[in-house]
């Protein structure tokens, strides 16, 4: 399994059932394929409905539904059309409970950059300020490093996306808790060593005694 | 009060300079009539805003293509190259606006309301020059109302009246910008008669519609 | 005529086709009877709907379907329902051409007394507050006086609804503007002399050279 | 997740003391079942936010005739003259609120937003004790968000995920108040399968709503 599967299937075992959750561009979108048959998640897509379904298929494309990405997409039995302004209400006001997001750096201080590189790359926030402000738990689902730079850090040094948001981190190396001590390595993947997982880290990770494991990623 | 126009007469009304609100989230679905309409006549130095700026080639996207944009006000533009390339070089000031804020501002235009409280973008670049307000122990962002001259929005059934019936994931930001403009140009995909829309189906009264222009039919 | 239709007849000269507007509850819902047949001009219920019709039959009263009052009504074609943030959305965000309501005191500044008199009667401001704020026109429909009280005045003396909020008085006597200036009475009832109407009122009316007599009352 | 149950088993989570809201305006409606069933259990010092207190013997009126209610917030009280002789006696608190503040207060507090700026109140006493916030040399009132323990809505058509559609003017304040507490109960005037209501016509999304009770059928 590749990193960002095997990050995306463990972020997956987060959620519980019943949960209402975001998922990002990219690496997060491959959450869903990973959620247990059983539960009953319903995904919001911020550009205006809950009970996303999966892509269209090819040639049932509809051009009147796609999701925050632009991607065509589908509704599910019980999904819900609205405007953008309850869309925000929803994310803003906590009624979502988890956003699943990608991140250009993450501190310490559970700050996280996501949008905008000054002078390089501004696509600008989109939605997630608000989604990492409003959603009841933020989880960074990203690669560990970027060609081998810290992306985890003890201070961001690009522009913010949100102060103290932050609750969880997953990456191909480990599980890691923003705590008000810092970072919280709470699950490791076996291939590596607490020395290999601190050594791609930029700020001190907290170490328990009682470290898990993640399932291997074969 | 006759409020079906034809396009040329609805964007005879949009003048240069005006600022102008157009519906639609990454071009699904700017009301792609009049934005043509808009890229022929050439209209410029636009306020334009929007949720994005589009593609390059889809609706909005072309007006920055072809230059008209003097300000962009929007939540996101990585989908269209030519909107950074502006930014960068100066040619076109953008101003970047979280998503949910830009809806919640357009909205306190419409309502009355002198601005927003929200928690979004505290403590980032968002912030800068703006008002902090505490309530109860809380930090609140001041976000300022915003409207228009124009709103060009896009339903998929339309009375004659006015009233707007959106579909699926295109009803966005449309029937925000119907309340925070002065002049407010609806393109439908269909246009009814008045009684054919239940009333509680409609999801933008007409009052607020001034003009309907018909659309992919 | 009695005074309350002909003060509705008088008022319902100042709606423009097309106008949307708000009738208050009693007097000010005799206007709607008045209005050109062939003027398109939309009612705005601010419990949640546009397009108010008249008064159901009897026998054909919808449980689903009342006024502010709370009386039942019915909606004409191409009416909308909405919730109350909508309606009032609507109503403070001045897409309400003219409301007319009653007055317990109105003041040569324009302020508006008329929900409560302390002690007495605090039936609460339901939408008064936020209709005499929003609406682009506020024409107060009234008697002149309350049992020989004066209700026009120099200061209102009941607790306010709005601050500089009324556009226009019409009462059984005369049409008033409020004016940077004061009260100018602009219309008179032929059936009174411009001395009747002064004494009637508290505050002290400006009398222009061309004072226009209303359609007498018969 | 069972969301659909009896009114017994709805009731028996609202608690004394707790913090209500109550859909309806002027009775019409008011989830009628569920209220009876509040005044039958005798949930004492409620405090109530609704639009008004109804008639005396219709609906929420009931609640305060029988003395249940510690406090109320609401925009009208006229049309229950048992409201007016408990808030002079000084048995019941009564914090009047204009109408459209009343409804942004608790759209605001289902927003996640700060607070409401508004014109409505400005000189008038309900501008009394509260903060006055100049946006662009125009002065607003700031009004805080309002939220509940728990909201009683009542519905016309609700799917078992507890999608809501409303029907005419029963809609009111119903919408916001499913935002904006903790427990959310919807009396519903028929339940359907999920997939029977179109997405484009939900008025009020399931996961605003906790439970589901049954009503007129």
């Amino acid at each position: 399994m590749d990193d960002k599967n095997y990050i995306a299937k463990r972020v997956a075992q987060e959620l519980n059932d019943g949960d209402v959750v975001n998922l990002g561009i990219g690496l997060p979108t491959l959450v869903a394929n990973y959620i247990p048959q059983e539960y009953e998640i319903t995904l919001q897509s911020e550009n205006g409905f809950l009970g996303m379904g999966p892509a269209a298929e090819e040639g049932k494309e509809d051009p009147c539904l796609v999701n925050a990405g632009g991607m065509h997409v589908t509704i599910n039995p019980g999904g819900v059309f609205f405007d953008s302004a309850d869309s925000f209400l929803i994310i803003r006001g906590g009624h979502v409970d988890a956003t699943v997001l990608g991140a250009l750096e993450v501190d310490e201080k559970g700050n996280l950059a996501n949008w905008m590189i000054p002078g390089k790359m501004v696509p600008g926030m989109g939605g997630a300020m608000d989604l990492v402000t409003g959603a009841k738990k933020v989880i960074v689902a990203m690669n560990h490093t970027a060609r081998g730079n810290h992306k985890i850090l003890k201070e961001c040094t690009l522009p913010l996306t949100a102060v103290n948001a932050v609750d969880l981190i997953v990456t191909e190396m480990g599980v890691m808790e923003v705590t008000d001590k810092g970072i919280l390595l709470t699950e490791i993947n076996p291939k590596y060593s607490v020395e290999d997982v601190q050594n791609a880290t930029g700020a001190t990770l907290i170490v328990p005694e009682d470290l898990k494991e993640m399932e291997p990623q074969d | 009060m006759k409020k079906v126009v034809s396009i040329k007469e609805a964007v005879d009304m949009i003048e240069d300079g005006m600022s102008i609100m157009i519906g639609g989230f990454l071009g699904c679905k700017n009301p792609f009539k009049l934005v043509d309409a808009l890229v022929e006549k050439g209209v410029k130095d636009i306020t334009l805003i929007a949720n994005d700026s589009s593609f390059p080639d889809v609706g909005i996207g072309k007006l920055i293509v072809n230059k008209q944009v003097k300000k962009l006000i929007a939540s996101h533009v990585g989908t269209n190259k030519e909107t950074g390339r502006q930014m960068n070089s100066g040619e076109m000031e953008v101003e970047l606006v979280p998503q949910g804020t830009l809806a919640e501002r357009i909205r306190a235009a419409g309502a009355g309301l002198g601005g927003v409280l929200t928690p979004t973008g505290l403590g980032t670049i968002v912030a800068e020059g703006k008002d902090i307000i505490e309530v109860d122990g809380k930090e609140y962002l001041l976000e300022k109302p915003l409207k228009a001259d124009v709103a060009l929005i896009v339903g998929a059934r339309v009375d004659k009246k006015g009233n707007v019936r959106y579909t699926k994931a295109t009803r966005n930001f449309n029937p925000l910008m119907a309340t925070a403009a002065d002049l407010v140009i609806v393109e439908a995909d269909e246009i009814v008669e008045v009684g054919d829309l239940d009333p509680d189906d409609v999801m933008t009264p007409g009052i607020f519609v001034d003009y309907i222009v018909g659309g992919s039919e």
